[in-house]
């Protein structure tokens, strides 16, 4: 090895080299993400739309544009409707994929084929799902004629042009595609739960409702923790299903943030408003942040503390 | 012996049933990719298609204009396909090439920081749209509109705090003495990483590739901001099909849904040893 | 017949320049034009594709001018890439096809190219436009596009069951009237009442007596339709929105109204749900586009080719005298950018794309949605084989009474509010005065945010634009 | 081989020293044990030595060369860790082979080396196992063969022991001894069980705070403990000891606890302290009949078999620990008179714990 690489090589090795490594081009791409961040602060504080000459010359405006974005109804509505989303959607994924991960934990006949099937969801295309369920969910469709065939009767729930329905639809098909996930974290999480103190509590004559409650729930906390935070994360983004589905309609019943924010920015071309709008947004986001942080090292520092026991 | 018959039967119906959940949907895209467009929607729907035909497969995946020649692709998917597999490759593998090493470093030093990854976990929480705007902005002024690599940025961006999260739990999960015995022996910090760190997180590092391919291979808002004629991705391709008589082209889409599909179950599957212990996020001890 | 409309397009061509023999030019246009080959990029909706594929090849074997790349994105999206366009100014496409709508924003915003200098060299056959669709290219004094796609609404019955001679007895005995084209929208309704049917007596119909669209983003062009036939004007002269008068108020209750009969999911339907539903014959009636046609009469696919009637859209009685209004319901443009590389040579593909000849043939195919818009196509065969005389006459007749969409800087916002509120209002949430009340204030507050008095001017202009007659001759 | 220095070696974590000012020489070839309980820096002194931390202050030599600022790899040192770490996903030959391979060894070279190493250490049959399979003892010798295989210049040891079974533990210790005599390489064996520090070592090192408190051969430090804390961390059972405070007693010094006073063979002002703590190992309380002594209640009997464990209540704040020979009648409630051999005494001082009246 000639010496020069040599030294270079041992350079690099160096702790305060070595340990800074992958924080250059990390960092480097974050400040690359950096400016457009700052752009999007100018734009804020500016009132430019696209119709509106270059973006450069457009006029000063102050905190006008954030005045004007917290007295839409439409925006404030699509925030706290986007929450809702999350806040129907994340329980019934954790719900389900919990249940069904606890009747796919111990071995059984078949178990192979429901575990490789439940995780097919989650490999779709979700513009796939959103046409796909756009002609599932007609009220002549395919699913009315099951829930028909179920029922007895004739069953003509309107999916997609009730005013509540199709909030659930949206939900159902963000909980049909992410269940799965969920399901898969917690199935991940079940093999790998410690043994030992279950065959402690077993040993102590623990009922198995009684193992579950307070060993192994606990035990999976911290999973249920991720799941939780990485499931609420990506449902406040909610986009391509009411765009694929129903256009944000009935009336403004699917209509997210995501949507909203295409329609002023794109569709309506105010820009400075949709700017504004996204940093209101992101403050909302780092609040919640702050509490799914909290959660995470909480969950984090039980589990440290469980380890060192 | 009895219970244990009723505990089967329950477990195997309620399975059965969420299989039955699962399994609609896609069933539904493959029959309808075998449907003639007459078939698509119809009242009441059917279940099997009249006349199986090849036809939705054959439009999507024939290159060239089938009247006149144009001397290219138009309205296919096999280079949409190509290219979400390029950009959704190439994206997940530096992602966690760079997300997995930068957890490592904070991991075993603390490097940036106690808060660092919860930080970088904002970057993932704000919707792509807010970043749209000025990205496009930005885009056009670095010549990286409409390019592979302005794509691949932005998407490892976007996926890096999943990737460092992942990461550092497995990553915490290796014994650090593993680390150090090595280094006494002679491996330098490189070969550290190489022959213990890498072989031991192998199952995390496959199952976070496999969740951050997912989530650039299905992502529509930034490429169809970002994307003009140059790349053009599936779920770009998918708003594509449509046409005047049936309004949306249900068969060439399920025809592409299915196709889109095919790339990512198989990698599941391949892939599937390592799933399951992979997304344990290395939250529990073995 | 399409050798002499080749000829005659080369020469056209060739007549927007000087010399043409050995390629002589200043810049890549001319060249170009001269004789080189050049391709151009195009954005579009998949909906017009097929057509411009075939045709432009043609072009290209004529003048070297081709197509390139092109963009798609859904019929929705159109705007919302235009306007990424006008932000990134790339050149990534030379010319579009677009909606009238997004008119007044990429005119704007700079990147829908004025294209008056070359219309005055190449003579477009703007003289043959039927009346009123012209004026959609154009924008504060100056032509941005070539009309190439008229979209206003037609009424299709059921013909077949008008002429069932029990129920023709019947309806008489019913409303003392027809059973035929109805000519308020009161008849029509009178007319879906009375076809709505429920044969299996489950309480849900099997066949409807009406369809039109409800749906997000696509119902408000029906509510003001009725709302021009009432003789209602979105502003007054000094942009104050005239929404919620008694005519806007009305009309929506009208409109609401009529929903009862048709299919109670069509606040989700747009035409991937509604043509095929009515092709397979389970509406007695519906108000659409009149691509319509092309389903309808589809040698394959529809169970009722040869079965419709095809009606002058219904109006109102104003002060004792009927008036009829067809609005533009999409319509379609195609708009040359600021920003391509080859804007000249973009705008004779277009010239030619909308001549007569090349526009009868862009009508005729069934795979594409350009509609009737010339007055030689009433006389076209091609065009009257791919959808019934009846049809096009009717439909080029509604064209006379079509008033010009809310073609203002922020068009696309203005109609979306308006949509969400009648929306909301059909869904029961909101009394329809309620709709229009907030309909006005969104409107007030849109046109403050552009600048009122520039909107005034234009509003000035457009208010030209609407149609004197009120019934068709 | 080669030994190692240590110069004033320091680590501190923030405001705390977890090592401070550490310096030892240990030539080539001794066996050398560092102990203490855990917490005391003896890890951490061997992390500077084998470099996986950086020393705060101080030095490392080994071989008479400076090696502080050198990498692990640089310094040519075995090392067997507490969870042995062997890599799970290597077998037991490719554990074994690792090192060679880092420095590119020729194969067949790698292939002799480890099977002589196995054979050696006995883990031939192993070589093809996966670590996980491996019974606790098996490991270990598979964490030592890796280590030798090597050829390392002195081998660190950090409680290589302590995942062992009792027996085990026992059977290694002999064993080590054996390889080091084999071996002839400077061993240093950190521990805080100090029943392998004296059966091993040659020299021991006992720390406490970070800091060196003694250094010396097993026996010496035994016997000649230089404080309070090295006098109570060896022997089984432990030291007893007996807070009290000297007095003069007729010009001679006294010591004087509860329950028991001692009369030295002392002038009065041979210590300076007050408050002082008797210390005396159980092999040197003598029970006796008769006279003489102190009386006491026996509370507890431990029959270990070559010697009983006897606990004497005497008024005492704690009981005093006596070993007696198992044949010796006794039973729990006798009571007894005892006494202690009074030229094995050792005193402490009372508030700092060094060793007085040496």
């Amino acid at each position: 090895m000639p010496a020069a690489r040599r030294a270079a090589l041992s350079w690099l090795e160096r702790e305060q080299v070595f340990k800074w490594l992958p924080f250059v081009p990390v960092q480097a791409l974050l400040v690359f993400l950096l400016l457009p961040f700052v752009l999007l602060v100018y734009l804020s504080l500016v009132s430019w739309r696209i119709t509106r000459g270059v973006w450069w010359h457009a006029p000063f405006v102050g905190a006008a544009n954030f005045a004007g974005a917290v007295q839409d109804e439409r925006f404030v509505w699509a925030v706290i409707r986007t929450f809702g989303f999350a806040a129907a959607a994340v329980p019934l994924e954790l719900g389900l994929g919990f249940g069904l991960a606890l009747l796919c934990r111990e071995r059984f006949r078949g178990r192979r084929f429901y575990t490789t099937l439940f995780l097919l969801p989650m490999m779709i295309v979700p513009a796939v799902v959103g046409y796909d369920l756009s002609m599932l969910l007609i009220d002549q469709g395919p699913l009315n004629q099951i829930l028909s065939l179920l029922a007895g009767r004739p069953v003509t729930v309107r999916w997609i042009s009730d005013y509540r329905m199709a909030k659930a639809a949206i939900v159902g098909a963000d909980v049909w595609q992410w269940t799965s996930l969920v399901f898969l974290i917690v199935l991940s999480g079940f093999a790998g739960l410690p043994p030992d103190p279950i065959r402690a509590a077993r040993a102590m004559g623990a009922s198995r409702w009684q193992i579950f409650r307070y060993v192994e729930l606990p035990l999976l906390k911290p999973v249920l923790a991720i799941a939780l935070v990485l499931r609420s994360m990506e449902a406040l983004k909610i986009f391509d299903y009411p765009v694929l589905l129903t256009e944000g309609g009935p009336g403004n019943s699917t209509e997210t943030i995501a949507v909203y924010l295409w329609r002023v920015g794109w569709d309506f071309t105010r820009v400075s408003d949709a700017a504004a709008m996204s940093l209101i947004l992101m403050v909302v986001v780092v609040m919640y942040t702050v509490i799914a942080i909290h959660i995470l090292r909480r969950e984090r520092r039980q589990l440290a503390e469980e380890a060192a026991r | 012996m009895k219970r244990r018959w009723l505990v089967a039967f329950v477990r195997h119906a309620i399975l059965l049933a969420w299989t039955a959940v699962t399994l609609i949907p896609v069933y539904w895209m493959l029959n309808t990719s075998f449907k003639h467009s007459g078939e698509w929607v119809t009242w009441p729907p059917h279940w099997f298609p009249e006349q199986p035909t090849l036809e939705n497969y054959a439009q999507v995946l024939t290159p060239g204009s089938t009247i006149f020649e144009l001397g290219r692709q138009t309205l296919k998917v096999l280079k949409p396909l190509w290219d979400s597999l390029f950009t959704a490759t190439a994206s997940a593998l530096v992602a966690v090439a760079l997300g997995s090493a930068l957890a490592y470093s904070w991991a075993r030093f603390g490097t940036g920081g106690k808060n660092y990854p919860y930080s970088v976990l904002t970057i993932r929480m704000l919707p792509p749209i807010v970043i749209a705007v000025p990205f496009l902005v930005y885009y056009v002024s670095l010549h990286l509109l409409d390019t592979y690599a302005g794509l691949i940025l932005v998407y490892i961006a976007t996926s890096l705090p999943y990737v460092i999260w992942m990461m550092l739990a497995f990553i915490e999960d290796v014994p650090s003495e593993l680390e150090s015995a090595a280094r006494v022996m002679g491996a330098s910090r490189f070969r550290v990483l190489s022959s213990v760190v890498l072989p031991l997180t192998v199952s995390g590092l496959v199952a976070t590739f496999l969740f951050v391919f997912i989530l650039n291979w299905s992502e529509l808002l930034l490429a169809l901001t970002l994307t003009n004629t140059q790349v053009s991705t599936i779920p770009i391709t998918l708003n594509k099909f449509q046409s005047v008589n049936e309004g949306r082209d249900y068969g060439p889409q399920a025809a592409i849904g299915a196709i889109a599909t095919l790339p990512v179950v198989a990698l599941g599957f391949l892939i599937q040893k390592h799933l399951v212990k992979g997304f344990s996020f290395g939250l529990l001890r073995k | 017949m399409k050798r002499r409309a080749l000829l005659a397009t080369v020469l056209l061509v060739w007549s927007g320049t000087a010399g043409a023999a050995e390629v002589p030019g200043r810049t890549a246009d001319e060249r170009a034009i001269n004789g080189a080959s050049l391709k151009l990029n195009m954005l579009t909706s998949p909906f017009h594709t097929k057509a411009l594929e075939r045709e432009i090849p043609i072009f290209e074997k004529a003048t070297g001018i081709g197509l390139g790349d092109l963009i798609e994105v859904g019929i929705l999206q159109i705007q919302a890439k235009a306007m990424a366009e006008a932000v990134a100014k790339s050149g990534s496409f030379d010319f579009w096809v677009g909606d009238p709508i997004s008119l007044p924003d990429t005119a704007e915003a700079g990147l829908a190219r004025p294209i008056d200098e070359f219309a005055a060299r190449g003579l477009p056959d703007v003289d043959d436009v039927v009346g009123g669709f012209a004026e959609q290219g154009r924008y504060k004094g100056k032509t941005y596009g070539l009309f190439a796609d008229g979209d206003n609404f037609i009424l299709v019955l059921r013909k077949d069951w008008l002429e069932k001679p029990d129920e023709r007895q019947k309806f008489h005995a019913k409303y003392g009237w027809g059973p035929g084209c109805p000519d308020t929208y009161e008849q029509w309704a009178q007319l879906a009442e009375f076809f709505t049917r429920d044969f299996d007596g489950d309480g849900v119909p099997d066949f409807y007596g009406a369809m039109a669209y409800r749906a997000r983003s696509w119902g408000w062009r029906w509510w003001l339709q009725r709302f021009y036939a009432k003789g209602g004007m979105p502003f007054d002269d000094a942009m104050r929105p005239l929404v919620v008068g008694k005519e806007g108020v009305e009309a929506l209750r009208d409109y609401i109204a009529l929903t009862r009969y048709m299919p109670k999911d069509i606040l989700g339907w747009a035409t991937p749900q509604a043509y095929p539903f009515y092709a397979a014959g389970h509406a007695f009636s519906i108000m659409t586009y009149p691509s319509i046609a092309l389903a309808a009469e589809h040698p394959e696919k529809s169970t009722v080719r040869g079965k419709n009637a095809y009606c002058l859209v219904p109006g109102y009685i104003v002060s004792g005298k009927l008036v009829r209004r067809s609005i533009q319901g999409f319509g379609n443009i195609f708009y040359v950018s600021s920003y391509g590389k080859h804007a000249e040579a973009a705008y004779w593909l277009i010239q030619w794309l909308t001549s007569k000849e090349v526009s009868a043939r862009l009508v005729t195919y069934t795979d594409s949605v350009f509609d009737p818009f010339m007055k030689s196509h009433r006389s076209d065969p091609r065009v009257i084989r791919s959808r019934t005389k009846e049809m096009v006459e009717t439909h080029l007749r509604n064209a006379q009474v079509s008033p010009p969409l809310i073609l203002l800087q922020g068009a696309v916002e203005y109609d979306d509010a308006l949509d969400l509120n009648i929306q909301e209002a059909l869904l029961g949430r909101i009394s329809a005065e309620e709709a229009l009340n907030r309909t006005a204030t969104a409107w007030e507050r849109i046109t403050d945010q552009v600048g009122r008095t520039a909107q005034i001017e234009a509003w000035k202009a457009l208010r030209r634009a609407f149609p004197t007659k009120n019934v068709p001759d | 081989m080669a030994g190692i220095r240590l110069a004033g070696l320091t680590k501190a974590f923030g405001a705390s020293r977890a090592v401070d000012g550490v310096s030892l020489d240990i030539p080539d070839g001794e066996f050398v044990v560092l102990v203490g309980p855990s917490g005391c820096g003896k890890t951490t002194t061997l992390n500077m030595i084998a470099g996986l931390e950086a020393p705060t202050a101080g030095d490392v030599y080994i071989g008479g060369e400076r090696v502080t600022d050198r990498e692990p790899r640089d310094r040519q040192l075995g090392m067997v860790f507490q969870s042995l770490a062997l890599f799970p996903h290597m077998s037991v030959f490719d554990n074994i082979a690792f090192p060679l391979r880092i420095r590119k060894t020729p194969p067949a070279e790698v292939r002799a080396r480890v099977e002589a190493v196995a054979e050696t250490v006995r883990v031939a049959p192993l070589l093809g196992k996966r670590p996980a399979t491996l019974s606790g003892g098996e490991a270990q010798r598979v964490a030592l063969a890796r280590t030798i295989v090597m050829r390392p210049r002195a081998f660190l040891m950090d409680e290589p022991l302590s995942s062992l079974d009792a027996r085990l533990r026992v059977e290694m210790r002999t064993e080590l001894k054996r390889l080091h005599a084999t071996l002839r390489a400077t061993f240093l064996y950190v521990t805080h069980d100090q029943a392998e520090a004296m059966t091993m070592a040659d020299r021991i090192v006992v720390m406490q705070y970070g800091v060196v408190q003694q250094v010396g051969p097993p026996l010496a430090i035994y016997a000649d403990p230089v404080n309070h804390f090295v006098a109570g961390f060896f022997g089984v059972p432990p030291m007893n000891f007996v807070a009290g405070a000297f007095a003069a007693d007729a010009g001679r010094l006294a010591f004087r606890a509860a329950g028991v006073t001692i009369v030295l063979d002392r002038p009065a002002e041979a210590v300076t302290a007050h408050d002082a703590v008797l210390g005396v190992r159980p092999e040197h309380v003598r029970l006796r009949d008769g006279t003489g002594g102190w009386t006491a209640t026996v509370s507890l009997l431990e029959p270990l078999g070559d010697e009983t464990i006897v606990f004497l209540d005497y008024g005492g704040a704690t009981s005093i620990v006596a070993t007696v020979d198992p044949d010796e009648k006794i039973a729990v409630g006798d009571r007894r008179r005892f006494m202690f051999d009074q030229d094995k005494l050792l005193f402490f001082d009372g508030t700092t714990g060094e060793r007085i009246l040496r």
